[in-house]
């Protein structure tokens, strides 16, 4: 096991590579680059421009910039912020929390109504719960993430019980401990829900058929025939195996961490990396994107990885000891 | 002690259907039989016979729907167990009725050590059992595993066919059952297995003098081990006797038909003839 | 195998009402120019945010209520009492051509001007929201079909080879679609949106680009997909048997292998359509989608992000994002139907 | 039974709402006390010619401009970080935005030498930094200094010079500021007297090792960034919120001793999505809030549940026009960067006014604003009351004046009523523009159905921010542009567009001697009032400006959408001004 992993997270170096020299390609290629808001603004003289150029390295052909970025990055150092003027990696500690914050609340959202609703809607198979489930999965599943976060924001404006959006109140500094963490549980509730729910959805309709693949496999009749329990059978026997591929899920879970959701942080004034890693794209601050892009790429590999470790964790048929 | 008040296990006119309205099938239609206390019977019929579907409706385990118990009675030890509460039922399941199925790879819990699969059971039906390990360990010894002890933290995936078919049994032996439901036990593993395994089941038909219900599309590995045949043809009994008259003397053209199909050996190689329904239907 | 699966998509209520539905959508958008009471750049700038125009039964033939703006700082109209337009059928129309070269110069239905058929209000420059709706269902109800016909290619053709063949070729196509895995999808869109659009100046092209980098993303994870049941269908004895009877790669790939994975391809298929019309409408949203003056629901949606729309109730504007909503369940629950018929044991998940 | 169900129901949705109120409660517990210090006034200190107020109070704005990057003068390029360095560090001079007057700032008193070069400050005596530190010539120096350090390349240094010459800047003693200019500079006291003076006893040590632009960054802490200016900053959340709480030793106070300002506390909420902002406006969670047009109708129906006014400031600066490319050069591969047929239709005078003309700017105003919106004839918005010339040539819609001049300009149709020029092409051409900002998408289409009236094709191109900024700024490959300017403030601001060799001179950038006798007038026009400190004159080169770019319509202006800005009720002093920001006079705002 020790050896798999070693060998996947070594695979991981090229891949690295390959990605990154892709996007910076892209990056580079897409017309314009981090100066164009200012050179879009009349009072800015245009000796100002060439020498901000200079300055950041933008007037070099784009394999010299790429070699010192690689270089710079490989001892560690994720360049400065062009817009923020601070160290990538500050920068993105800022925001890290937020969003891990607000992933983990949703996943865990999302498992806590999939994982019961799923198995309710399986074991009571085209009754009218499992009808309705259905149904309030399809929809789920269909409206547009951006759209649902608009109606949360007006549902919010219109009832008055929840914030319309952010991460903290503006008395937030003083309250009391109690108080403080409470004020971001309560920002956390709509985003938690908005972002969860697809995920809820999708994970309901996985752990469903699971259930139901299981069901009707033989070892269950096994159980049964051995008079083991209904309950038992489905909590213990046909629950344990239909949950395996939402458990390797979960590796796929940690890719997305700190990815942040873009759309969904933007409409709720949520100040997540989603927001800051969109924007940084947006006016092509380079180094931000490079950095987001490694650190999303890591996440996913390491998720994968993560993923395969899990599954062989939970199922016993599987390892990887050749 | 209950052979006295009649058979084991008496099946009157039992009546299985699947599905409803237009899409209706009749998968068992008005058998009868019975199978005494310490009698080994063999149901033969090919697949889609009802053989399977009437092994499982002695706990009732078919999922209704699709299944529906539309007539008849099944008499274990004299109560209908057609007519039991699920409670009551699942204290028949495992206890007085134990199943092996046909594969065993499938048929095992992947995700559940040997020792937990057998635990289980035991635990269920024989709560007095104070070492529950113990137990199982006698039970994988009883049905020929070496080193027992050290098989229970295995999972079924890391045992070869034939042990897991083994573990099958010892599971069901475990409970001390009164009637052994073997439905294909062997059909899904080699042919040098296939004989151990009913070594096997003879021996333990010997040793604990249970009944056995052995169901088997193959007349070729029942010689041995039935006393009694009972043959089905699409969910009808269609011959029932001992099994050495049903083999010598055939009523039945389909029995016959099934007869040939199993090759002799020393016999002269010769094409296996294929079942002709409509030629069977026609002599019938 | 494909009258067959109609037959028995027919056969069940719900894939028989999602079948019917969404072919009507289909055949509504590819008619759209001859049922459209207007192009989609019409604009009536004394119309803005126009109500839905009542069409009632009047003097035996069917007629449009006028209205009046009453408030002009909140689009307020009322209809005026006893004032009517009657619909005309088959009406004349500036020329254009159906399909790019049958000149037609009617539509199915109209008013005269100056009284405006809004069957579903019109927007903030007074263009009929219905006539909008219809022409942009062109782009959402297509990017899908478009999109999984590109992946499926390449996937069927990297995969099937990669899996074939096996060797230097397996590794290279497995490593790049690892890479493009490796990305995290929405970076690599934005990254690709930004590089490529310059090859794309025309706003119809950009729904090109757009398929075409949604269906970058989507080829890798199909290719490999394709490469798995490949292989494991590679060692079967029909392969071996194509390959001693001397046909090429190819042959084999196309006749043997393809008809194996189709009711793999035909499930995915199904179930990856919804990605590509909420993946359009979110690009939409972030202003990297479809662009003026083409339109699609994404597009219609996204410009009315806007709390004016709930809080003057200008509930028709919405119409798109029912349009998107409505449309991505019929495929959702078509999807899964599709899926009980051919793979009954529900291996297929996506 | 219905009914009843429903009533059920909603006394259950009560109920749930009830419990979460309860488990809000805590969340609501009484504020700490804002605990405030009052040092001695400073001996120069500004009193204020209002009534008295009272302390107390938070006022809460919303920022849809994402938060600031920076708080670095020197690093800073978009509104929302000068708007939040504006709020800390004070200029020598302020701009009343009300009458937009000079008016003292640190300085309190100035004087111009006679040949106008010459500008001395006198600064307030017994000012201190927020921190304790005294304010004194030193600093503004070290200000300077920092801004002409090559260093440090930011974007004042050229503000700040005349031909490349920099503002000779002397230390007469510890409260006078010498200043001398190589030449003239018009708009000095506005542009140089109202910029920001860095404290030098809290910057030299960067300036010192060279990592001056690294300082007061977003991570900096609170109070390392000192302040000459009303408030301080009490905390800052990147994304989320930044909190100002009063500088102790601001050096403003009433006519009975209190220091201002009065406010406890002034938060500056960030947004990325206009919609959470106005919905928090709209239900009383914030104290102001900028409206569009759109949304005016909607929120004021909340003015009295909520006790908000919507004021209408008039016209905005934004300043909305299209151009077509006059760029009579060709590029690297000898490739024209405009068709030459089409150029000669785009340097005509007369085919520019007719497309002026028939452009709908009425129909957009009512249709798409709502009827809030102003139409535009020149480079100025109404909104600019110092600089704006309401005497302009005028374009009103009319499609018949617009053939009329076609027809003048030897265009014709043909029967489908298509355009044609002389030379029997179709006249069609592609308009670009950005595709981040709605109402210009709007005016885009409405512009292009316009021009389908008269006969001609265009062609719409929404390209993203950079690749337009590309196109019209480097590649000049593109026919027709539409862009937004924020205007406003002095003309100087405007010299790289109206000077032929501008860099954002649009129609022909970077000429190297004016192609025409109208550029050549305006070239004079703008130098001449640079050149000279008299208001009056100034105004009118300026205006002729305005007149001359009105007649020949490089740009054709288009509209100007109307601004709107909703403000509680609850304060005393609220004072808008026709353009900036509301809250150039927070320090005087207190609770009625």
């Amino acid at each position: 096991m020790k050896t798999y992993i070693l060998r996947r997270l070594l695979l991981m170096i090229p891949m690295l590579l390959g990605v990154s020299l892709l996007v910076f390609v892209l990056v580079y290629i897409s017309p314009g680059n981090y100066l164009d808001a200012l050179k879009a603004q009349r009072d800015i003289p245009a000796e100002f421009i060439a020498k901000k150029e200079r300055e950041l390295g933008l007037d070099r052909p784009w394999y010299v910039q790429y070699v010192s970025w690689l270089g710079r990055t490989v001892r560690g150092d994720f360049g400065e912020s062009w817009s923020y003027r601070i160290p990538v990696a500050e920068l993105l500690a800022q925001r890290a929390p937020a969003t891990l914050a607000l992933s983990l609340t949703s996943l865990v959202f999302a498992w806590a109504i999939a994982v019961p609703l799923g198995v309710f809607a399986a074991v009571y198979r085209n009754s009218i719960f499992d009808k309705l489930s259905a149904l309030s999965a399809y929809a789920a599943l269909s409206i547009p993430e951006f759209f649902l976060a608009l109606l949360a924001v007006i549902f919010a404006s219109q009832w008055g019980v929840f914030p319309t959006g952010g991460l903290s109140s503006i008395d937030h500094d003083y309250l009391s401990p109690v108080g403080q963490l409470w004020d971001y549980v309560h920002h956390l509730i709509l985003p938690t829900i908005v972002l969860g729910i697809g995920g809820a959805a999708g994970l309901m309709r996985v752990m469903r058929t699971n259930m139901l693949d299981v069901i009707q496999s033989e070892y269950v009749m096994t159980a049964r025939a051995k008079g083991v329990p209904e309950n038992v059978i489905m909590f213990r026997h046909v629950l344990r195996n239909a949950i395996n591929p939402l458990v390797t899920s979960l590796g796929f879970a940690f890719s997305g961490l700190l990815s942040g959701a873009v759309l969904v942080e933007n409409v709720m004034n949520y100040p997540g990396l989603g927001q800051l890693i969109f924007q940084a794209f947006m006016r092509k601050d380079r180094d931000v994107v490079m950095a987001a892009v490694i650190i999303g790429s890591s996440m996913l590999i390491i998720g994968n990885l993560i993923a395969d470790i899990l599954l062989a964790w939970v199922d016993p048929r599987i390892r990887y000891d050749k | 002690m209950t052979s006295v008040s009649g058979p084991l296990l008496k099946v009157n006119n039992l009546q299985v259907d699947f599905g409803s309205g237009d899409t209706v099938t009749h998968a068992v239609n008005d058998i009868s039989f019975q199978i005494r206390d310490g009698e080994t019977v063999a149901i033969v019929g090919e697949s889609g016979s009802g053989k399977s579907v009437t092994a499982l409706s002695l706990t009732r385990l078919l999922p209704t729907p699709p299944a529906h118990y539309v007539g008849g009675e099944i008499l274990f030890n004299g109560r209908n167990t057609l007519a039991l509460s699920e409670n009551d039922l699942r204290k028949v399941r495992g206890k007085q009725i134990a199943y092996i199925f046909q594969e065993p790879g499938t048929s095992l819990n992947p995700v559940f050590t040997i020792e937990y699969q057998i635990a289980e059971a035991i635990q269920l039906h024989r709560p007095d059992v104070t070492d529950v390990r113990a137990e199982a360990i006698r039970a994988l010894d009883l049905v020929g595993i070496r080193n027992p002890a050290q098989r229970l933290g295995d999972y079924p995936h890391q045992l070869s066919g034939g042990m897991q078919q083994r573990v099958m049994i010892a599971m069901a032996l475990a409970c001390q059952p009164k009637l052994l439901v073997a439905d294909e036990p062997t059909t899904a593993l080699d042919v040098t297995i296939q004989k151990q395994i009913m070594d096997l089941l003879r021996d333990i038909k010997v040793k604990t003098g249970m009944s056995i219900m052995l169901i088997t599309h193959n007349f070729g590995i029942i010689a041995d081990i039935a006393d009694r045949v009972v043959v089905m043809f699409r969910g009808k009994i269609v011959e029932d006797g001992p099994t050495g008259e049903v083999l010598r003397h055939p009523k039945h053209p389909y029995t016959r038909a099934l007869i040939d199909c199993v090759p002799k050996l020393g016999a002269k190689q010769r094409r296996l003839r294929a079942i002709d329904h409509a030629e069977i239907e026609a002599s019938a | 195998m494909t009258s067959d699966l109609l037959h028995q998509i027919l056969r069940r209520r719900a894939g028989a009402f999602c079948l019917v539905v969404l072919i009507l959508f289909y055949v509504a958008a590819f008619f759209a120019p001859l049922l459209a009471p207007y192009a989609t750049s019409d604009q009536d700038l004394t119309k803005t945010y126009h109500p839905p125009t009542g069409v009632v039964w009047q003097e035996g033939r069917l007629a449009v209520r006028l209205y009046k703006l009453v408030d002009p700082t909140c689009a307020k109209y009322e209809a005026e009492p006893g004032q009517f337009a009657p619909i005309h059928f088959w009406v004349k129309a500036p020329t254009y051509h159906f399909l790019g070269f049958i000149p037609v110069s009617h539509r199915l239905f109209g008013v005269e001007a100056p009284a405006r058929l809004y069957l579903l209000g019109s927007d903030e420059t007074g263009r009929d929201v219905f006539s909008r709706l219809l022409y942009g269902s062109r782009v959402s109800l297509t990017i899908g079909l478009i999109g999984i016909l590109i992946t499926t290619v390449i996937g069927l053709t990297v995969g099937g080879l990669a899996g074939y063949f096996g060797g230097v070729f397996d590794s290279v196509a497995m490593r790049g679609t690892e890479l493009i895995m490796a990305i995290p999808g929405l970076y690599l869109i934005i990254a690709l949106r930004a590089a490529l659009a310059k090859y794309f100046d025309d706003s119809d092209q950009i729904f090109i680009l757009i398929v075409v980098i949604l269906s970058f993303i989507g080829w890798a994870g199909t290719a490999r997909v394709i490469r798995g049941l490949t292989l494991s269908l590679r060692n079967r004895p029909f392969i071996y048997a194509a390959e001693a009877l001397g046909q090429g790669p190819v042959t084999i790939l196309w006749k043997h292998l393809f008809p194996n994975l189709f009711s793999y391809l035909i499930v995915t298929s199904m179930l990856s359509i919804p990605g590509y019309i909420l993946g359009e409408a979110a690009l939409s949203f972030l202003g990297i989608g479809i662009q003026e003056p083409s339109t699609s629901w994404g597009l219609m949606l996204s410009q009315v992000q806007d709390l004016k729309v709930f809080m003057l109730n200008f509930w028709w504007l919405l119409t798109p994002g029912l349009a998107i909503f409505i449309t991505v369940i019929l495929f959702n629950v078509l999807g899964d139907v599709v899926r009980d018929i051919v793979d009954p044991k529900l291996k297929t998940q996506v | 039974m219905p009914s009843l169900r429903l009533t059920v129901l909603n006394s259950l949705f009560r109920g749930v709402a009830i419990t979460l109120a309860a488990l809000l409660i805590p969340a609501c517990s009484p504020r700490q006390k804002l605990k405030r210090e009052f040092p001695p006034l400073p001996k120069d200190v500004d009193i204020i010619t209002k009534p008295p107020g009272r302390y107390g109070g938070i006022y809460i704005n919303v920022d849809p401009g994402g938060g600031p990057n920076t708080f670095n003068y020197l690093v800073a390029e978009d509104a929302t970080s000068m708007g939040a360095i504006g709020t800390v560090l004070e200029g020598l001079v302020r701009r009343n935005s009300l009458t937009e007057e000079i008016i003292p700032g640190l300085a309190k008193s100035w004087e111009v030498s006679p040949d106008n070069k010459t500008y001395t400050f006198h600064l307030r005596e017994g000012v201190k930094w927020s921190d304790g530190a005294p304010f004194s010539a030193d600093d503004v120096v070290f200000t300077f200094a920092c801004i002409y350090d090559e260093r440090f390349p930011n974007r004042h240094a050229s503000d700040y010079s005349i031909d490349g010459k920099p503002f000779k800047v002397e230390k007469m003693d510890n409260l006078t500021v010498r200043f001398i200019t190589p030449d003239i500079y018009a708009p000095f006291l506005e542009m140089v007297g109202g910029g920001p003076i860095l404290p030098k006893h809290a910057l030299q040590k960067f300036a010192d090792n060279g990592t001056l632009m690294k300082a007061w960054n977003i991570g900096t802490h609170p109070r390392e960034i000192v302040s000459t200016g009303m408030f301080r900053i009490a905390s800052f959340k990147p994304g989320e919120r930044l909190v100002y709480e009063p500088n102790p030793h601001y050096w403003r106070a009433d006519n009975t001793g209190q220091r201002l300002p009065y406010l406890d506390l002034y938060i500056t909420k960030f947004v990325r999505d206009q919609n959470a902002s106005l919905a928090a406006f709209a239900t009383g969670q914030s104290d102001s809030e900028g409206i569009t047009p759109d949304n005016v109708e909607w929120v004021r129906r909340g003015e009295k549940a909520h006790n908000y006014t919507v004021h209408e400031r008039g016209p905005s600066t934004v300043c909305n026009f299209l151009w077509f490319n006059q760029n009579p050069e060709k590029d690297k591969s000898g490739k024209p960067f405009v068709e030459p047929y089409k150029l000669k239709w785009f340097q005509d005078v007369r085919f520019r006014q007719a497309v002026s003309h028939g452009i709908n700017r009425e129909g957009i105003i009512k249709g798409v604003l709502f009827g809030r919106g102003t139409p535009l004839w020149g480079p100025e918005t109404p909104a600019n009351t110092k600089w704006f010339n309401p005497d302009l040539q005028k374009y009103p819609y009319s499609p018949e004046k617009a053939r009329e001049l076609l027809k003048l300009a030897g265009f014709r149709w043909n029967e489908a009523g298509e355009l044609f020029d002389s030379a029997e092409n179709r006249v069609s051409f592609t308009l670009n523009t950005n595709q981040e900002n709605p109402i210009r998408q709007h005016m885009a289409t409405v512009f292009k159905e316009n021009m389908k009236d008269l006969g001609i094709e265009v062609k719409l191109q929404l390209l993203d921010f950079g690749t337009f900024v590309k196109k019209i700024g480097e590649s000049y490959d593109y026919e027709c542009g539409m862009l937004g300017l924020t205007g406003g403030g002095d003309p100087v601001g405007g010299m790289s567009v109206y000077l032929s060799s501008g860099r954002m001179h649009e129609w022909y950038p970077n000429q190297k001697k004016p192609a025409t006798a109208w550029e050549a007038r305006i070239d004079e026009l703008m130098m001449k009032q640079l050149k000279t400190l008299n208001l009056a004159e100034r105004k009118k080169y300026w205006f002729e400006v305005q007149r001359i770019m009105s007649e020949q319509l490089p740009f054709i202006y288009l509209i100007t959408p109307n601004s709107y800005e909703g403000v509680k009720n609850r304060w005393e002093n609220v004072e808008i001004p026709k353009s900036g920001g509301i809250t150039w006079n927070l320090d005087e705002y207190y609770l009625k």
